[in-house]
């Protein structure tokens, strides 16, 4: 299993999904690809198409309407599918907690493997959760 | 539903737009014949939670509707809360504010600008632009301690003070900004490449502009001088000279060249507050369970993609009774769509970008389609059987 | 028997497969990092000596993902299609001489006869048809735009395409490409021996041939002026949207051989293919002549946004038509001069 | 020059002369460059052409609309240089109806969508009302921004008539 896992850890391509995030942690995920921190380094790709992607990086706290899409596009990724939340929207609702709109977190919503708090979390902080969660899968 | 047309929906998880939007595409071919927006996934029912929260409470809710403009709406809440209460604040705060509103306007745009390279397919230009505003960012992040989410203006003043010692160097780093957006004005103006995608694409006629109430950079790019911070001056704005730049093209290209002029002029007014800052406190005394007395106000902040409007009405008590927000962005939309409209759609992602759309802004009160389209992704049957459908129609 | 073996060597080890794919795989790298190096990034660090396994990675990582098929895909053609646009361009790359395992300072290919050149082209085309035949078979939307806008692309560029590799030919007397190389060598030597005027008209013809190439294998390879058919930020990934596990592996890593098979094309036809002065073998001159054309190819990539199709279209009939069939009128009428 | 506030007052007098002193129920100055008065549901639409054509407003920056208790009120806020008028109409619980001003103002055929979405009031004459930002499966009588509705109810509502 050495090369796979090898493989696996070495190149995840990223696909972005904000489910009703202010963007502020959108801007800074897109920082992360951007010359100062290039998450290409460790071989990141951010992929159009949920097909291509391994690991999805949700953003905001998933609003009702956006619920429904979200499984949608989850269920659209092939098997070894991983979910990152960003920002404490994503992980807890953040500060959108008793607005009627809001499920108040991604876990409610869909199974996630890793959280990165911050509102919005560092473009490093969003490195090193990636590379955590290589680290993880890994095993 | 002519015979030829064919639904294309882009988004709501799309690569082109950074936010959660649907926007269902009736095309011939590849021309776009109608435009029906959906978004409201982005709406988390702010305004009824402002009405459970205390005013220093709701300071962290408002900065938090929208990533990119938080100033903006901060500025705006703490003008109506001050007004209510009457209270005047410090000359230096006010200096502090508006530096700061300008910075989030150098940030803002040069993102966008960044954004706009990237939906025309020219990725180089979009990694140039934003390691350059990486510049702004760090000097946003010494002012305030934060790249995003800044919480510089609070009820009564400012938060931070900005240590005079570092007066140079913020200036150094402004220099910086000045002359990379000079060079990429003269890049935008002139890459054969850019051109042929922008000039003539999306156009929008400057009577329509005006009938549609547009604001901001889409209203000034079809020649309307248009601003917030002359026609209804607030903090220092009318102590500073500065220009309101339009361009009467209407298409992307003046849309580009607009934001492009308001960086310069937003680096001036910086360097001009920087120069001009009085000394003395920089806040005023506002304990968090304060009480507002009765009264209603309504304040305007000119944010980066155009005219935000809050209105307060508080009938005592430490809880606002009402607060209505409307981002600059849902004003702009009835204009979007006359841009859509007979383009190509692979202009879709430029002329959509044009406007700068902040979704989670509008979002507290964007619009949805009732008719019982599908989600984005439809599947193979349902296409098929849609096919056959439409065809026999 | 022995005859045998040498040529199942060649076609499955050394000028063949194997070299080829991990040929194919350093293309990627070399382009991925040089586009990187422009953008002012680092690109790929961490896997290997510099991200060199980088593409290894991303293929291995593919072969173990799940494959899914949306039902109400045409199964057959979703299942043909990545095979033909990855085979195809493998199987006419053998056609290209890089180097003989017979003897080190000669470079015939592994097959060569009169037309090979056509076969080529031919090969091209049909990978061009897979791509639409592919987009269209997903039942995605998207898929059926960007495979619209792949066939609308080959429009555009096959006749300059084609008529641009005839220049060569016609000053070769042949069609095959080992002739047009050992013409190339034959004008080249004699050129340094007495320079002639005659010389620079062939040359001027020459040039402007070898730009209107590299322009059509911009298109066909589908890089970044003309990446209509997958742009991603309109279509989410265009004709490739429905593809995913092994099937897009075999899409990917077909790109990156069309790229190798184009840089090769272009060596051959234009840059002397892989001969070159004595202390270097042939099949280190191709690598470096292939080299520089990856580099040339992804480098007016990077630099330029992304045209329309009805630009490109527009573009390709009114300039790159004309210019292609003067140069081909202009050879026709040189080899009469000579 | 007339300084601002004299300049408001006048508009505020035409406004009245023109729609007869009964209708203009209060007007109220606070400061320069912004004027806050209130009219007679009846007499809205005549008093919005009247500032069109008359003080040359052309752009309506947004509706707000909210439940004060005893009546229900929608603030039409008008900009123009200098100056921000904020027209109040008051209509009960039990009628809440708006004539519709899209046809003055293209601008405002979003925000009365917004206003008849999350509290209710119906704006007569819209092109084409349909719903705003709420969810496609929100439960139709559930207007989020009404007084009555806190958060415990809405969710009640939703979870119970929803998923």
């Amino acid at each position: 299993m050495g090369i796979i896992s090898w493989a696996r850890t070495r190149s995840p391509w990223l696909i972005h999904f904000n489910a009703g995030a202010c963007n502020a942690c959108d801007i800074e995920v897109l920082a992360a690809l951007t010359p100062r921190f290039d998450v290409e380094r460790f071989g990141a790709l951010l992929k159009g198409s949920p097909r291509h992607a391994d690991v999805m990086v949700v953003t905001g706290s998933v609003s009702r309407q956006v619920k429904d899409r979200l499984k949608r596009i989850y269920a659209q990724m092939p098997e070894p599918k991983f979910v990152v939340a960003v920002g404490s929207c994503a992980i807890s609702g953040g500060t959108f907690q008793h607005c009627y709109n809001v499920m108040e977190g991604v876990d409610k919503v869909i199974p996630v493997n890793a959280y990165i708090p911050g509102c919005p979390p560092k473009p490093e902080a969003i490195l090193d959760g990636v590379v955590k969660l290589l680290k993880s899968i890994g095993y | 539903m002519t015979e030829r047309e064919f639904l294309i929906p882009v988004g709501p998880q799309h690569p082109a737009l950074k936010e959660p939007e649907n926007f269902l595409f009736k095309v011939e071919g590849e021309y776009v014949v109608d435009v029906e927006p959906r978004l409201g996934y982005n709406h988390r029912g702010i305004e009824k939670a402002m009405e459970s929260r205390t005013y220093i409470q709701n300071l962290y809710l408002i900065e938090r509707i929208c990533g990119i403009c938080s100033n903006a709406h901060q500025t705006c809440y703490t003008l109506n809360v001050e007004e209510v209460l009457g209270m005047e604040i410090p000359e230096r705060a006010k200096y502090i504010r508006v530096f700061m509103a300008e910075l989030e306007r150098i940030h803002s745009h040069l993102l966008w600008l960044g954004v706009a390279a990237h939906e025309i397919g020219f990725d180089t230009l979009f990694f140039y632009i934003w390691r350059d505003r990486e510049v702004v960012m760090d000097l946003l992040e010494m002012v305030s301690g934060n790249r995003v989410n800044y919480a510089m203006p609070t009820i009564g003043g400012v938060r931070r003070d900005i240590p005079s010692d570092k007066i140079p160097q913020y200036k150094k780093m402004l220099k910086i900004l000045e002359e990379r957006t000079k060079y990429y004005k003269e890049v935008a103006a002139k890459e054969q490449t850019i051109l042929n995608r922008t000039v003539g694409v999306g156009v929008l006629k400057k009577a329509d502009a005006v009938r549609l109430s547009a604001t901001g950079p889409n209203l000034r790019s079809c020649g309307v001088a248009k601003d917030a911070r002359v026609d209804t001056p607030y903090l220092v704005y009318d102590q500073i000279p500065f220009n309101v730049i339009t361009y009467d093209g209407g298409d992307q290209l003046a849309q580009i060249l607009v934001r492009v002029d308001e960086v310069l002029e937003s680096v001036k007014i910086c360097e001009y507050c920087l120069d001009h800052l009085p000394d003395g406190p920089i806040r005023e005394k506002f304990s968090p369970l304060g009480r507002v007395p009765e009264g209603e106000a309504v304040n305007f902040v000119e944010a980066q993609r155009g005219e935000d409007i809050h209105y307060l009405q508080s009938r005592g008590g430490d809880k606002p009774y009402r607060y209505k927000i409307r981002a600059p962005t849902l004003a702009n939309i009835p204009s979007l769509i006359e841009r859509l409209k007979g383009g190509y759609i692979a202009d879709i992602p430029i002329v959509l970008a044009g406007i700068d759309p902040c979704f989670s802004c509008t979002d507290r009160m964007t619009f949805i389609d009732i008719e019982k389209e599908k989600t984005w992704e439809m599947t193979g049957d349902q296409l098929r059987r849609y096919g056959i459908e439409w065809y026999n129609r | 028997m022995v005859q045998s073996i040498g040529d199942i060597i060649q076609i499955f080890v050394f000028p063949g497969f194997l070299f080829l794919l991990n040929y194919a795989l350093f293309a990627e790298w070399l382009s991925r990092k040089f586009a990187a190096r422009l953008q002012n990034r680092i690109g790929p660090l961490h896997t290997g000596w510099k991200g060199i396994l980088q593409p290894l990675a991303d293929s291995i990582k593919l072969l173990a993902k799940e494959d899914i098929t949306p039902s109400a895909a045409d199964k057959l053609v979703f299942y043909a299609t990545p095979i033909v646009i990855f085979a195809l361009p493998l199987a006419s790359l053998l056609l290209i001489p890089i180097q003989s395992i017979t003897n080190l300072w000669s470079f015939d290919p592994v097959i060569s006869f009169e037309g090979d050149l056509i076969l080529i082209l031919l090969s091209m085309t049909i990978v061009i048809l897979s791509i639409f035949l592919a987009g269209w078979s997903s039942s995605n939307r998207f898929g059926a735009v960007g495979a619209t806008r792949a066939a609308l692309q080959m429009l555009a560029y096959e006749i300059p395409l084609g008529l641009a590799s005839i220049g060569p030919a016609i000053f070769a007397q042949s069609l095959s490409i080992k002739k047009i190389v050992n013409w190339q060598i034959e004008s080249f030597t004699s050129f340094l021996q007495s320079p002639s005027l005659l010389a620079i008209p062939v040359w001027l013809i020459m040039a402007t041939g070898f730009a209107v190439f590299v322009i059509c294998l911009l298109a066909e390879l589908e890089l970044r002026p003309f990446d209509i058919p997958e742009a991603e930020t309109e279509i989410v990934g265009g004709w490739q949207v429905e593809f995913s596990g092994r099937k897009l592996l075999l899409l990917v890593v077909g790109r990156d051989i069309k790229m190798v098979l184009a840089a090769a094309l272009l060596t051959s036809l234009f840059l002397g293919g892989a001969a070159g002065p004595w202390p270097i073998p042939p099949l280190g001159w191709f690598i470096i002549k292939t080299v520089v054309c990856i580099f040339i190819l992804s480098n007016l990539s990077i630099l330029l946004a992304r045209y329309r199709i009805d630009q490109m279209l527009y573009g390709s009939w009114k300039y790159l038509i004309p210019v292609s069939v003067l140069q081909a009128m202009a050879v026709i009428a040189l080899t009469g001069v000579m | 020059m007339l300084s601002l506030i004299d300049e408001h007052s006048r508009l505020l007098d035409g406004l009245s002369i023109h729609l007869g002193t009964e209708n203009v129920l209060d007007k109220k100055i606070p400061r320069e460059r912004r004027i806050f008065v209130t009219v007679k549901k009846e007499k809205l639409k005549e008093a919005m052409r009247y500032l069109k054509e008359k003080e040359n407003f052309i752009h309506i920056s947004t509706i707000t609309a909210l439940d004060g208790g005893e009546y229900l009120e929608v603030i039409y806020h008008l900009t123009k240089k200098d100056l921000n008028l904020n027209l109040k109409v008051r209509t009960p619980h039990d009628d809440p109806t708006v004539p519709s001003i899209s046809d003055i103002f293209n601008g405002a055929i979003l925000y009365e969508r917004e206003i008849h979405d999350l509290l209710g009031i119906k704006p007569e004459g819209h092109p084409n009302l349909k719903r705003l930002e709420l969810p496609e499966d929100w439960p139709e009588d559930v207007h989020p921004l009404l007084k009555r509705w806190d958060l415990e109810s809405i969710r009640k509502k939703i979870n119970g008539g929803g998923e």
